[in-house]
């Protein structure tokens, strides 16, 4: 037996794989790398099982996406338009919503009152709310401010939505990042004029 | 569709009811004048802002607390620009505001973009799908509940909300129930012989005036019960006479 | 072009696949072979498609089933020997369930009377025993009060599930009244004594 444990590891390889395959194929929702590694205890082999399995999708209908921490099996983008799913079509989102989400994502962390300065008007009430019920923000660190105001930043589930791998994909961040826009030391006008 | 891009902005047949905030307002004003954010001029900015609240005033539009703290900020700032040399101590001159302005402005516009750009992007459940049959392992320690963040705060919310708290707790009556009447004078078939006043089975250690009242009158309604049952005979001579029960002695 | 016919044909037929893979993928139920035929009128492409992914599955985690006229992907049987293997639907917490486990988590270490008292309704005692087992409450320090009553606080698990670093993250009073999730004016927590 001691002989063939480089065959025996081969084996174990190839089972294993099935196994992450199987865990993160049959679930909706993405399958975290903790939770994976109750099944793969070997890391490095758990990390040759995920880029194998990236390899393998690659040019599949299906392929494997990474979300922050978490893998999850998506359609290929290549076949969106020729679907004939039931698409569920989001209502549209007003545009304070959207702008604020853009701001949350941008900016995250950040406060109530900071997305109000980006935005120089006050948030409307069901803004917030109405994030947090589509499930793509979630509750950040309090801020060590008077106050100790509650800050708000992006979930799991928003990459997901926007297939995105981490927020350094949001699009245009770069830009925004060169061009000094995504400054936090230049809030202004919050002991300024405006309230 | 177009928010970034407003469609020629006549000034004076605008509400403010399309525009975001001042800054927003402020951006569309920029646009419509086709002033490149880079090469601002922020004097002739302002007075196209206050031109335009000026103007919504007289058209008497409601206007909120934020357009006119907005144009208080870009009187002075244009009154500074007009007196660069006038210093006030511990405030911003005339250059600093107007960065502060553009500033303000240019990320804003920024943010703008990207978010049209965040919502060009696929999305799933419109472009990219999910798994639709999943399926669940039982070693995975997975919850089989699903509640959100979103559930989990609202449900408190609601709780700690009147509406959803208001129980209403009726006191404990001390009232005599008919049941107990009923018992209490079947108790006393056997020992009790001929015409007795009704008051008499009333318990004697009661001393609310309203349990009395309550007890006499549970009384009078169980003794009707067990004359239909044929366990006694009641009788009233006259008219606010006395009631009197005789037991039926089986 | 017509020249290019088969080349054509080659790389529809591997788009094809992608599109049939990703339908069946991401269908709630097997997708009949009359539903795939909407999307590929070939019969023949289709049939060839058909074996053609049931192959690239063969010795997968998750194989292609045909049950009757329809097609499936399900976890293959070597890996369901591995991974026990339910089909469970997530359903939703119970209201008081979910009630209880909110107010545990606002007000822990909180306990089993002082809950009663907030809802104003007694507590069944599966409740808390399926928060338990749930993982996300914990019993907490006994109460210095007479009868020692048992306290309760949230879990890691808790934490973990809801996407928070620590209990403090979780958006309190303020916040949700102006995020709209609380009706203004309608907070009657300040007078309510919780003994």
């Amino acid at each position: 037996m001691k002989n063939l444990n480089k065959d025996y590891k081969n084996i174990d390889f190839g089972l294993n794989q099935k196994i992450v395959e199987a865990l993160i194929f049959s679930s909706a929702e993405p399958v975290s790398y903790l939770e994976l590694q109750k099944t793969i205890t070997d890391n490095k082999q758990l990390d040759k099982i995920l880029i194998a399995l990236e390899k393998k999708y690659m040019s599949s209908g299906v392929n494997l996406y990474k979300i922050s921490n978490s893998y999850a099996f998506r359609t290929s983008s290549e076949v969106s338009e020729h679907l004939n799913i039931e698409r569920i079509v989001p209502k549209p989102l007003s545009r304070a919503a959207t702008e604020t989400l853009a701001i949350i994502a941008y900016h995250q962390p950040i406060t109530r009152s900071e997305i109000e300065n980006i935005r120089g008007v006050s948030l409307s009430r069901g803004t917030i709310d109405l994030l947090l019920e589509l499930g793509w923000i979630k509750p950040g660190q309090r801020r060590a401010t008077p106050g100790n105001p509650l800050t708000w930043k992006t979930s799991n589930n928003f990459l997901d939505h926007f297939g995105l791998k981490e927020i350094n994909e949001l699009p245009g961040i770069e830009d925004l990042k060169s061009s000094g826009l995504l400054d936090k030391n230049k809030i202004i006008f919050s002991d300024q004029t405006i309230d | 569709m177009s928010e970034l891009i407003n469609p020629k902005i006549d000034v004076f047949s605008l509400s403010l009811d399309g525009f975001e905030g001042p800054i927003d307002l402020l951006l569309s004003l920029a646009r419509d004048h086709k002033i490149d954010l880079t090469k601002l001029s922020i004097f002739k900015l302002a007075e196209q802002y206050l031109e335009f609240l000026d103007h919504a005033i007289k058209k008497d539009i409601d206007i909120a607390a934020e357009y006119l703290v907005m144009g208080a900020w870009l009187a002075f700032l244009k009154s500074k620009l007009l007196l660069p040399d006038d210093k006030i101590e511990n405030s911003y001159t005339a250059e600093e505001m107007s960065e502060l302005l553009e500033f303000q402005m240019k990320r804003l516009e920024g943010i703008k973009k990207v978010s049209k750009l965040l919502f060009k992007k696929h999305q799933l459940g419109t472009h990219f799908f999910k798994r639709g049959d999943p399926e669940f392992f039982n070693n995975n320690n997975k919850v089989h509940y699903e509640l959100s963040l979103y559930d989990l705060i609202k449900t408190y919310g609601k709780i700690v909300t009147q509406d959803n708290n208001k129980s209403i707790t009726i006191a404990e009556t001390k009232f005599y129930s008919v049941k107990d009447a009923i018992s209490r004078l079947k108790s006393f078939v056997k020992t009790s012989n001929g015409w007795i006043n009704l008051l008499e089975f009333i318990p004697k250690n009661i001393k609310d005036k309203l349990e009395i009242k309550s007890a006499l009158a549970s009384h009078f309604a169980a003794s009707l019960e067990l004359v239909k049952e044929g366990d006694i005979s009641l009788r009233q001579d006259n008219f606010n006479d006395k009631i009197l029960i005789s037991f039926k002695n089986k």
